[in-house]
């Protein structure tokens, strides 16, 4: 959906590594050892299981499919492929993993993607233009309005653009950026990552890859985006991240 | 039960304007049926299913339906359903009203309609706007806490089809690997119609496995392959460069129309 | 996950004045649990189970409980739960406070805890008087079809005791056979212990079956022949004869002490 | 509970069998072939296995404990013995039997037990005396109230005294006799089989078991028993019945 990201995201830099192998890794960093995790599909599986192939073997990786405790050696292309059930602990229907998990409030972290995210972390999803007469249909809700409410913690990753980073929503699939503590934790995209204030819940620019400034962020982001007060510079892939990320995604 | 020819099943259990739901959460999503409704040119339907996948992409591109409850619309991992979003974004081939959940909510509406409850109960579509794109999503004050809480209407298709690894000569359904919501669209059903790899003679008693009694599914199909170019655990995987594919394929109307007449049209029901 | 011993989980899990669930119909009834908590001498404990069947007649006989919430109290196939009645007829050793469900009502409940939902909803409770005798049976309205409902509070316990077949070293709990309300049971109380027949260096992924993940299980507690007198499948086979003579022993308050004195108090938990 | 009952019930008469024997057999004579069964304990398990082994061999059998399509092969003491599960097409949770088959309308014909039966077939089984102090706490409704309402057609079993066909309930567990159609199909007790009046419900004798007469039907029931019109005398237990019966007891 985002062609001109994902090109220029899939283009090694000078130091040998891609912005969307930075992405993932960034991710990956934010999960802890033991934590249990509702992975969506795409760069979050990913993250997800270089987390787990790194520093956190024990992590606990839940798909919206029913496999619970998997421990994939392929990426999946879906949330249901076979790989997924084969490695898993147990296979649960679907609906006892909406209400006996994620609604009974056991998913520590949630991962989210969508089209548009606004400057309180709220995420579109579901339609360009108006509801009845889109100009771009999207795919819709899917478990993200529930993960964004449940989860004790939620991050989103979404590559940056003026249409994706937006002043205002075309529709509200999820997000509870409105109510104090209730946004997403961290936004991960192509420059760096965007953290709440405390304060205010609004999305501000935390930590930058290397390489990127805070010029190249602001002229990706449609609202003006304020910088945090301890602004630091992410720490570049370490060796054992790219080997492991680049091995899981060859399979 | 009985056992029926593809051909048979569709045109008995799926009639011009009923509300069907072809389930199967990325596994085990029933092709084989899907195609026999485009080729008995079905109309009118009200398609349900959490994802559409290009099963209803097919099916909604050939002009079955008019209606469709669903909670994520996409092809997994790859992008859009060109299909669906031509239906909706352009009414092509025919206009297609929406009836749109989240996943929660449709899992909810789903277990109420197999325990023949008018509506199910959740925590659900906070923070959102569907509710008010939707008027089916509702409210209600638990009589105890006070706590209002969403609730969505039960759903209850006039036909399910399900694809199965197996089915027993006696008619039970036995289904391995993920599930989804197939138990619970299965029993919320008025007809149950299961298309199936093999049948066998028996199974063992099978404790605390996924099955589907004899006596709650209303005809077996069998139709080996039935869910490609999805899976069926055990038998063979989920064909990821089709699902590529299928991006390109069904962008353009004309390409569209080509394929499915030589895949779909142009083929006999097994 | 803790590995602990039956004594030290029940010290931790189960305090005084809780609300305890040991679950299990007929299969997998945690036994050696329920004996520890009488030799601990619990008190005032709001116990919480389907069918109290024998383990909570030893358990009030014993004086643990103040309230319980059953939904048939006898002993199947045999007739009364004699501690049960002494109690409820005579006070004796204790009164006993009853929430009086039906057991679709109760599993509703159970339901509604595991989905942390405050209520349960089912059409229930029709043509009986036990609304009448429990104010916590109330209704709901329908906001689609105006059908007016039975309503059930959620059952969170404090603490959910299963006994299960096989844990893993991770704490993964497989149970094989009837399975009542365990899962739900299990899901919506705030600490889980399960005593198991046998530890077992790991499964084998087991897709469909019934398995708690090790992450909501607080305490494993090794305790072979823990169902004793019900029964484990693929273990051992419920002990009809002594549910049968249960009746006898039972019947009369100091033949029940002293077979209280002999068979529980003197012993030592594993 | 009935242990005067049960005494009585287990002498054999001149011709060989037994008042218990011919309960469970005029029992089994009301099942079809195929039909769904919700099966209780004791004497409604008797005979819906009779049945199997006998005319309806494509019965389903399901109890509460979450065994459908069980064949025992012994006759459980409980509702949840291993055997059960051991010949079961399937084990389910108990909360689905509940609200997928019981609630939903998947069964056919449901057997009750109770202490009490009013003349309108509504049925006590949780107290003698008042509800607060009873003389007698009874086991309860287990399944019973749900059974009664959502199974398409009820059977009851009782064993016949003043005591137990009772002009007034002293609780009512469960029954729908002042709906019309909704109460039992039919009450099979240890002089012969009362079937409701389609007119008013009320439960009026419709078949003597051979030997029995009506005054001692009158004699076992506290209320003014009324004759159907077409009384009949049910036919004796065949030999193979019996010895099928005897079997299964036997094991």
């Amino acid at each position: 959906m985002n062609a001109r990201g994902s090109r220029v995201g899939a283009t090694r830099n000078d130091c040998g590594w891609t912005r969307d192998e930075m992405m993932t890794i960034a991710a990956s960093r934010l999960l802890s050892n033991g934590c249990i995790c509702f992975v969506g599909i795409g760069l979050p599986s990913a993250a997800c299981n270089l987390a787990r192939l790194t520093h956190a073997p024990d992590i606990v990786l839940i798909y919206e499919s029913g496999t619970i405790g998997t421990r994939p050696e392929v990426l999946p292309l879906s949330i249901g492929d076979g790989e997924l059930a084969a490695t898993a602990a147990c296979v649960i229907p679907l609906p006892e993993v909406f209400a006996w998990y994620l609604q009974a409030g056991r998913i520590d972290v949630g991962f989210l993607g969508a089209a548009q995210v606004d400057r309180l972390g709220n995420l579109n999803s579901t339609v360009i233009g108006p509801y009845a007469a889109p100009t771009t249909r999207l795919p819709g809700a899917g478990g993200a309005t529930e993960i964004a409410t449940h989860a004790r913690r939620t991050c989103v990753m979404l590559k940056a653009s003026p249409r994706s980073f937006v002043a205002r929503l075309d529709f509200r699939t999820s997000g509870r950026g409105d109510v104090p503590g209730r946004g997403p934790a961290a936004v991960i995209t192509d420059f760096g990552v965007l953290t709440p204030d405390p304060a205010s819940g609004e999305l501000r620019l935390d930590g930058l890859f290397p390489g990127a400034t805070v010029d190249e962020a602001r002229a990706q982001v449609a609202w003006p985006l304020a910088v945090g007060e301890a602004l630091r510079t992410i720490d570049p892939p370490r060796d054992e991240e790219l080997t492991k990320l680049r091995a899981l995604q060859e399979r | 039960m009985r056992l029926l020819s593809l051909r048979a099943a569709i045109e008995q259990y799926v009639p011009d304007g009923c509300c069907a739901a072809l389930e199967g959460f990325t596994h085990l999503i029933p092709f084989a049926a899907g195609h026999e409704i485009i080729r008995q040119q079905k109309r009118r339907l009200h398609l349900v299913r959490m994802t559409p996948d290009l099963i209803y992409d097919q099916m909604i591109g050939m002009g079955c339906a008019s209606r469709l409850t669903f909670s994520w619309g996409g092809n997994p991992g790859v992008g859009s359903l060109h299909r669906l979003r031509d239906a909706v974004e352009q009414a092509w081939p025919a206009p297609l009203a929406l009836d749109e959940h989240t996943h929660a909510g449709m899992a909810v509406a789903y277990t109420a309609g197999a325990a023949r409850l008018p509506f199910g109960v959740l925590r659900g579509y906070l923070g959102s706007d569907l509710p008010t794109v939707n008027p089916r999503i509702r409210s209600i004050t638990c009589p105890y806490s006070g706590e209002v809480l969403a609730t969505v209407p039960a759903i209850n298709p006039d036909v399910t089809i399900l694809h199965a690894q197996r089915a027993d000569r006696e008619g039970n359904v036995a289904i391995e690997g993920i599930v989804g919501a197939q138990r619970e669209a299965a029993l919320a059903a008025k007809a149950l119609v299961v298309t199936v790899e093999e049948i066998v003679e028996r199974f063992p008693p099978m404790m605390n496995s996924v099955l589907l009694p004899h006596w709650v599914v209303s005809a077996i199909v069998q139709a080996p392959r039935g869910a490609w170019p999805a899976y069926a655990q055990g038998f063979y995987a989920r064909d990821n460069a089709f699902y590529r594919q299928w991006d390109l394929i069904s962008r353009d109307r004309e390409v569209f129309l080509a394929w499915m007449r030589e895949h779909v049209l142009a083929r006999q029901a097994a």
